[in-house]
């Protein structure tokens, strides 16, 4: 989209610590503000950010569009899969206590699973609701 | 921000507005941190200031900025939205005062999330211990609502694969 | 397993959609639609049974207990309720097949099943849940799907249509957030049967009486209660015919069900609101919602949008009921949520077919000139339904009406009799001009002949016009249900 | 008792509520519209959340030194509230992309307009 030399190199070396701080904020939710959602977004728009300055193409040859869908699924089933997950120990639906025999643990684990769960749909529709508003551009009116 | 809001329902210019809504959005999560709600200003600041913005303006590259109509009839629509602010206004009336430690919220059930949530689910930010875990079917709610929108939008705007 | 059929009940639909997604295949796709309404169905007889065996059952998820975990809670209504949706869903998703695959592109037959799907398990998790904010949730993933479901219609009048759904229906889930927030706020609780017992204690009502007004206000735009009825003629005439019987048959009905339960389970025991003039204001605006609504059905064109407006007059019984407020009465209209919805969902499965062999997105009420010779199976099943809409002896409409006179007559209000019998006779107006149509005016000469709807269609639409006609002689589940959700109800909270 | 300032809040939630029905209800422009959408919802953030607040309480993440904490209910509803009001923006938006392409504008009095032309041209509807 821009040949802006300075942008380019900015933005590559901006994309690990974005995704970084996505993940550092996916994690750490447990101890400080965040989440499985506030990481979800961070990680999309660091994509988003990328596909800004490089063309929607290059990010999309990076992310393709399947896996997107693909994942966006997979977030929703994994987080409903914990709570079968939690009925096929022996609890009740989205029990985490039974997920280790220490239930403390087992609470830990659980919403560690969650969380991964939220933030994999987030990101995925995140960042597809920008393919698919940015893709429409390109032939907008003839649809 | 009641100044902007107000300034968003006379702006005509379709990017201005949105401009304004973000700006609004920003308030509102500033806001947010004032009232210690940290997790939610920090998804306002993320959905309402950023995604909903991008997205605002994503949708407008594509159907063009002006609005061209003046205002139709607005007396009929400003009685009926201060009638409704002044039922909701007779109803808060007898609403607890702000930071009133006895109020309902502050003695029932809330407390049993502070004094016993990091103990039984060893998570000591009592936000994600609700949210994931006491009311974690909620949570599962809310991402399938994420799911369906994005679902949603991939119904309406997928292209064909083959035109005419 | 049993003892978690409750989750499930949920769990299955909510599921399917991603994997619907995951497997992008039309077959699969159907295959798991089908397989899940099956067993929705399936899980909410044996919740019904279960009720009715030892009263409700309680499940509290996460194993959290309430209020401070979500709990799930079924009884009489709520089991009452479920069974009608799933009965619905398990007759459309046979259905859905062919006229989906007819209606909607190609690519997008898969999200449509997934959409069906999301819609179900919100529709079900509200009916289900014994959580204020959790029903909020479960609204909005039923609403959001549904928006998509009406908007996939194939006329661009579809997009409109779900444009204006959608602003209506978010300011309706905005309001009822409203009307929680003010109890919450006042009781701290979001859980219902936990809120109703502290209500009693509030002693400033103004809150609970605005929460009481934003929540009636807030589902009255969902289930299209008369002066806030506007989204629903066009949401319902331009979308995909699958979608319009799914929506018709459980969609409002399951709104009209969370404001039983506000009213009668977490309102009523508030000693407050036994002198507020609710009665008064909802018979007013069922009548005029019988009466005017079936008016404009008289004099519609289009036969969707004609049976759309027989929706919102019919949704006026169903509400009637509420304001006349007694044994009877409720009893009318809770049945009524199964025998509206089993008849509309009959008459719009076979509108549906009319469109597929008709080739149209639209169908004017001329085109279904000739059509008692050129689909005399499906004229027939159309009759049967009108019948029972306009509430015939013998079909499923009259136990309704039966149950609603009953009512009104024992509260000696004979002038309300006079109204539902008034807007029967509209009803047989309209219902007639569909039967002149179809029988007295010749086809075009170049019509095609004789041609039936697709066997799948044509069964699953016959299987629901019997149901209106055995619900009308057999009445052991549906009253006898009905009459149970309704006892409760009165009792208020044990 | 200071009921002016204990409601601040409270009036504040009425304001937002008012002017996102106003831009709602007025505006005939479906993009505005959505903007007021966004409005109306967002007001239910004040209503829950300044509640639970309060005064010399600190956020509800416990840790040593601090007794007092805000109410986390309210939080984590309103985030699930944020993220209900951005999926209906996002299915909203989309649905103005695709009107904007099947009628080539977003003003509702021109659209319906249009509509009225579609039905008395083409009574048959057909495709």
């Amino acid at each position: 989209m821009t040949g802006d030399l300075v942008l380019r190199i900015v933005a590559k070396l901006l994309m690990p610590f974005m995704l970084l701080f996505a993940l550092y904020v996916q994690f750490h939710g447990d101890y400080g503000p965040g989440g499985g959602f506030q990481a979800g977004v961070i990680a999309a728009t660091a994509i988003v950010f990328y596909a800004i300055t490089f063309g929607l193409a290059a990010a999309q040859r990076m992310v393709p569009e399947r896996l997107v869908e693909r994942l966006l699924a997979v977030g929703v089933l994994l987080y409903a899969g914990v709570g079968f997950a939690g009925l096929a120990l022996g609890g009740n639906y989205l029990d985490y206590f039974v997920l280790d025999p220490d239930s403390v643990h087992g609470q830990h684990r659980g919403i560690f699973w969650v969380e991964a769960g939220v933030g994999i749909t987030v990101a995925a529709v995140m960042l597809k609701l920008f393919y698919m508003f940015a893709g429409r551009g390109r032939d907008a009116g003839d649809a | 921000m009641a100044a902007v809001v107000v300034a968003l329902a006379l702006q005509r210019n379709l990017f201005g507005a949105v401009v304004l809504f973000g700006i609004y959005s920003f308030l509102m999560a500033t806001v947010l941190v004032a009232l210690d709600a940290v997790d939610v200003a920090m998804t306002e600041a993320a959905v309402g200031a950023g995604v909903s913005t991008v997205l605002l303006l994503g949708a407008l590259y594509l159907v063009g900025g002006m609005e061209t109509k003046p205002l139709v009839r607005p007396l009929a629509p400003l009685a009926l939205s201060l009638a409704v602010g002044a039922v909701l206004a007779y109803g808060m009336q007898g609403l607890p005062e702000f930071s009133d430690p006895q109020a309902p919220i502050h003695v029932h059930v809330a407390p049993r999330y502070l004094n016993q949530g990091p103990k039984e689910t060893g998570v000591p930010n009592v936000v994600t211990a609700v949210l994931a875990s006491y009311r974690g079917f909620d949570t599962l709610g809310e991402t399938v609502v994420v799911f369906t929108a994005g679902a949603g939008v991939i119904a309406l705007l997928r292209r064909r694969q083959k035109r005419k | 397993m049993l003892e978690h059929v409750p989750a499930l009940q949920v769990a299955l639909p909510l599921v399917a959609a991603p994997l619907i997604v995951l497997v992008r295949s039309r077959r699969f796709a159907w295959l798991a639609t089908t397989v899940v309404s099956y067993l929705c169905l399936l899980f909410s007889i044996q919740l019904a049974w279960r009720v009715a065996a030892s009263g409700p059952v309680s499940y509290a998820i996460g194993s959290w207990p309430p209020p401070w975990g979500i709990e799930y809670r079924v009884d009489a209504l709520s089991a009452f309720v479920l069974v009608a949706v799933s009965l619905t869903a398990s007759f459309v998703a046979p259905y859905a097949q062919r006229s989906i695959a007819v209606e909607v592109a190609r690519d997008r037959q898969y999200l449509m099943y997934a959409m069906y799907c999301l819609s179900l398990a919100g529709l079900l998790g509200i009916v289900i849940t014994g959580d204020a904010f959790n029903l909020f949730v479960f609204l909005e993933i039923s609403s959001l799907a549904s928006y998509v479901l009406v908007a996939l219609g194939q006329r661009r009048q579809a997009l409109m249509a779900a444009y204006q759904y959608m602003l209506m229906g978010t300011v309706g889930a905005t309001f009822y957030v409203i009307g929680v927030g003010l109890l919450y706020l006042m009781t701290g609780t979001l859980n219902l049967v936990d809120m109703a017992e502290r209500l009693r204690a509030v002693e400033d009502a103004r809150p609970v009486l605005v929460a009481l007004a934003f929540i009636t206000v807030g589902m009255g735009l969902k289930l299209a209660l008369f002066p806030l009825h506007h989204w629903l003629p066009n949401a319902y005439a331009y979308a995909p015919s699958m979608a319009t019987a799914f929506l018709a048959a459980t969609g409002t009905k399951v709104s009209v069900y969370v404001l039983l339960r506000y009213y009668f389970t977490v309102f009523d025991p508030v000693p407050l609101f036994s002198h507020l003039p609710t009665e008064e204001v909802f018979v007013a605006l069922s009548v005029a919602a019988m009466i005017v609504a079936s008016f404009i059905a008289v004099f519609e064109k289009d036969v969707k949008r004609l049976f759309a407006w027989s929706s919102v007059a019919q949704i006026g019984y169903i509400t009637l009921g509420i304001g006349v407020d007694n044994q009877s009465s409720l009893t009318g209209s809770i049945v009524h949520l199964l025998n509206h919805g089993v008849t509309k969902g009959a008459i719009f499965l076979l509108l549906g077919g009319v469109a597929l062999r008709a080739g149209l997105a639209a169908l004017p009420l001329r085109s279904l000139a000739g059509l008692g010779r050129r689909m005399p199976l499906t004229a027939f099943g159309l009759v049967i339904a009108g019948l029972s809409l306009v509430g015939v002896p013998g079909t499923a409409g009259f136990i309704t009406k039966w149950y609603l006179v009953l009512g009104a007559l024992e509260r000696g209000w004979w002038w309300l009799v006079a109204a539902i019998v008034g807007s029967s006779l509209i009803a047989v107006a309209y219902v007639w001009r569909v039967v002149e149509a179809m029988y007295l005016h010749p086809g075009d000469a170049g019509a095609p002949h004789r041609r039936e709807a697709p066997p799948a269609m044509l069964a699953a639409a016959g299987a629901m016009v019997l149901l209106c006609v055995y619900f009308g002689f057999e009445t052991g589940f549906s009253v006898g249900g009905a009459a149970d959700a309704a006892a409760f109800l009165l009792r208020g909270l044990r | 008792m200071s009921t002016v300032a204990g409601h601040y809040s409270y009036w504040m939630t009425i304001v937002l509520i008012v002017a996102g029905m106003y831009i709602l209800i007025a505006r005939g422009n479906l993009m505005k519209k959505l903007l007021g959408l966004a409005v109306l919802q967002s007001s239910v953030y004040l209503l829950y959340i300044a509640p639970a607040k309060l005064l010399g309480g600190t956020a509800p993440i416990v840790a040593q030194g601090y007794t007092v904490y805000s109410n986390p209910l309210p939080h984590v509803l309103i985030l699930t509230a944020i993220v209900v009001g951005v999926a209906t923006l996002a299915l909203g938006l989309a649905m103005v992309v695709r009107i904007r392409e099947a009628y080539g504008s977003i003003e509702e009095d021109e659209i319906l307009a249009r509509d009225r032309a579609d039905d008395d041209r083409a009574p048959d509807g057909a495709r």
